[in-house]
């Protein structure tokens, strides 16, 4: 049983116009880099995305956005991104906007085999609007469904080739959740080393939700808000 | 009339020993400058971060180290990585102490609206409304009218909701102020603002008990 | 008929390259011992661990490593450690391909009993009623009958139920035998064993359609 | 704010009698040794205990048996222990068994602030008796609730004086849960180091969790199932 992929076209080689991709990431950092360009350069139409940001305008999810390959956009916060805007306000995009945490949650709940979650964000707005509410404990809470997605497209510092995970700093994210959560989770990684080479007490996402990896290649790693301090 | 940093500086008196902190985008930010000496605050950072330190010195920037604002940062010693419902587990169960978060309009009952302008492109409500429905302790911080000259303090709110009946205080360039079950009641006052400014940039229901000092920075 | 090995040999005939595996007790560990050369199989131990090896060696036994058993074990490369939520959240999810169980009784509509007596001390069910409720693939070890001679293979279990209408095979001393909606179906018979005998110890629906090979091992 | 304590005993010197208390480990393996040594020389009784395992006759919970100090079990397996049997029989214990992804799930449930949960183990069962049950995708759940404990021990192999942990192998178990669960958490730990020793990509438990810290001593590690080949 190999899980290892040359590269990201044929990991993806199979994902089919209208599929529902999650993409771990937010913002910039810690998104599939290579996953993207490959899709992009496949042209997969009709994608449901499901991904906490929507990139920028000429980089991430924006690069797909551009192709107008993305039918649905699920995310907590669509940011600078002139391009989504047109589609979106143009009526060629739809977009479905949702807490933060809801959308970590729904995640770890596919993953975890949970087929609801209940969560207190939104109670009260218009994010709750159809929605069951129910109350535990004088607070009232949203009943929300785990996602369900065809492909998780997580993108991780370090991996094996029995698929483990090791994320870097805040780069970790959505992509542990997701990768839970993908009915076929591809895994990108920076540096990809035989398994038993990672510290199993270490290891971010068990092998187990991995069903294919392979090592990336020209990461730019872009920063959205280069700040700093002087001394 | 507090800037920007003297309401930060103000917020700050709110910081307590052992506290950990989530502090939204803007004027919330300004906050982790003015940590008062001799107490220990962890900063979280939903996007998966406890221990955030300062922004970086030039060069040293991490592109997988960043805020929830997608600024470049740096960690404290003692810090720890997690995923982000892990993230947003924790301030759900209440385990974050504060939280100090930017509004457009905040009501007599302490909703909240922070998100989304009707007819204006909408960016997304991010992490807010999870911290909003789960935090015990909510302050927000914001100019107590808007560049209209309109106040923020209403009695409902009239844009789209972020939460419902969380905001517990609110500190603006004019007042300090707690939500109350009687509306906002008025604890502390600019230097230099009259109670009568406050109560005439108040849309919402005032409470003035006794004298109200001045706010101390 | 089958002796422990050989049920446990027979069982590892349905391990498949790539699967993750998790072994219940009893027969169902010995399984580990026959998995089939050239195909990689990895297995589960409930109390967190992807990657089981064997049993230490003498001197090598570390404390902090045991398996769903209690007893010390070994790791393999390409192994990782989780808490006991993750590991139930992968086997709720379906991501473990195959459980091998014991019961005591098991219905021919595919429920199974397998953790109380009443009258008897109860142990608790450990994590037997979450691997039955969740996993896609679940075969049972056991012997056909009870000690008494009784069958256990039931048109209605008797004991306490530990999950329902999930077993989807069951590799006995005398059979393999499909749950199916009829009933159980008859695949093989251990050497030397005839269909009448398995007919007379199968007290639930037995199905015997065209003739039954031999198992092989 | 000082969460470092000089040892178990004044770590857990405000745990009431009647208190409910999650304790780490499974089996014997990553067990909160000093805790429970503290909790039975303090005699604390009438206690409520979460934990997967009860312990054997002569170490872990069966000590706090033996002192007859506790009213309640909650557990999923709780084995090899004359002591406890004889309570359960006689009516001294109450004994609450659910399964153990329930246990451990509701834990992170009560940590992750989740009111309840929906898991399928137990449908059709008698754990199922009186409780709420949902389908979702034509699968039947049982709605489970949070925990809701006033003292978490937990045991971990490394942790800084901020309160983060790090657990060894499958000593990890419960503990990390009940870490997340507890209102007021206390770790013990085999070797506390000071913050910032700690690799922060490396965490198990977030320092935020965890109320109190000391460093134990004595670990004895018993092995209840020493299995060992030969060659």
């Amino acid at each position: 049983m190999n899980k290892v992929f040359d590269n990201a076209a044929t990991a993806i080689a199979d994902v089919q116009d209208g599929a529902t991709i999650m993409l771990g990431g937010f913002g910039l950092c810690g998104i599939p880099e290579n996953c993207i360009t490959a899709i992009v350069k496949k042209a997969t139409k009709n994608l449901i995305c499901i991904s906490n940001n929507a990139g920028v305008d000429d980089f991430g999810i924006g690069l797909m956005l551009q192709q107008k390959q993305v039918k649905k956009m699920i995310a907590s916060y669509v940011g600078e991104n002139a391009e989504f805007e047109r589609q979106l306000l143009s009526g060629e995009l739809d977009v479905e906007l949702i807490p933060q945490g809801t959308l970590a949650t729904r995640c770890m709940a596919a993953g975890y085999g949970m087929p609801a979650i209940f969560t207190p964000a939104g109670v009260g707005t218009e994010v709750a609007i159809g929605k069951e509410v129910r109350t535990f404990n004088n607070k009232e809470y949203l009943l929300e469904y785990a996602f369900d997605a065809d492909f998780a497209f997580v993108k991780a510092w370090k991996g094996d080739t029995d698929g483990n995970l090791i994320y870097k700093e805040t780069a970790r994210n959505f992509n542990p959740l997701m990768a839970m959560a993908g009915k076929i989770t591809i895994a990108e990684v920076e540096e990809l080393v035989p398994a038993g080479e990672l510290d199993a007490n270490n290891i971010h996402t068990p092998g187990i939700y991995v069903h294919r990896i392979f090592q990336g290649s020209g990461y730019q790693k872009r920063i959205e808000q280069r700040t700093v301090r002087k001394t | 009339m507090l800037n920007k940093n003297q309401i930060a500086q103000r917020l700050a008196k709110e910081l307590k020993d052992g506290y950990y902190v989530n502090l939204g985008i803007g004027i919330p930010t300004l906050v982790a400058n003015y940590i008062p000496a001799g107490i220990k605050v962890t900063l979280q950072s939903e996007n998966g971060l406890l221990g955030m330190g300062a922004f970086p010195l030039e060069g040293e920037e991490d592109a997988d180290l960043i805020n929830a604002g997608k600024q470049t940062i740096t960690t404290l010693p003692g810090s720890s990585f997690f995923d982000s419902a892990m993230s947003f587990g924790m301030i759900r169960a209440g385990k974050v102490d504060l939280t100090i978060l930017g509004a457009m309009e905040v009501s007599e009952r302490g909703d909240i609206a922070n998100w989304k302008i009707p007819g204006k492109m909408v960016k997304g409500m991010g992490g807010a409304m999870d911290l909003v429905a789960s935090a015990k302790n909510i302050i927000v911080a914001m100019m107590h009218t808007n560049p209209k000259g309109e106040s923020k303090l209403l009695p409902n709110c009239l844009l789209p909701l972020t939460g419902i009946g969380c905001v517990k205080m609110i500190v603006s360039d004019l007042a300090v102020l707690a939500v109350t079950p009687e509306g906002f009641k008025l604890l502390e006052r600019a230097p230099g603002v009259s109670i009568e400014e406050i109560r005439a940039k108040t849309a919402g229901k005032l409470i003035v008990d006794g004298s109200i000092p001045e706010i101390e920075i």
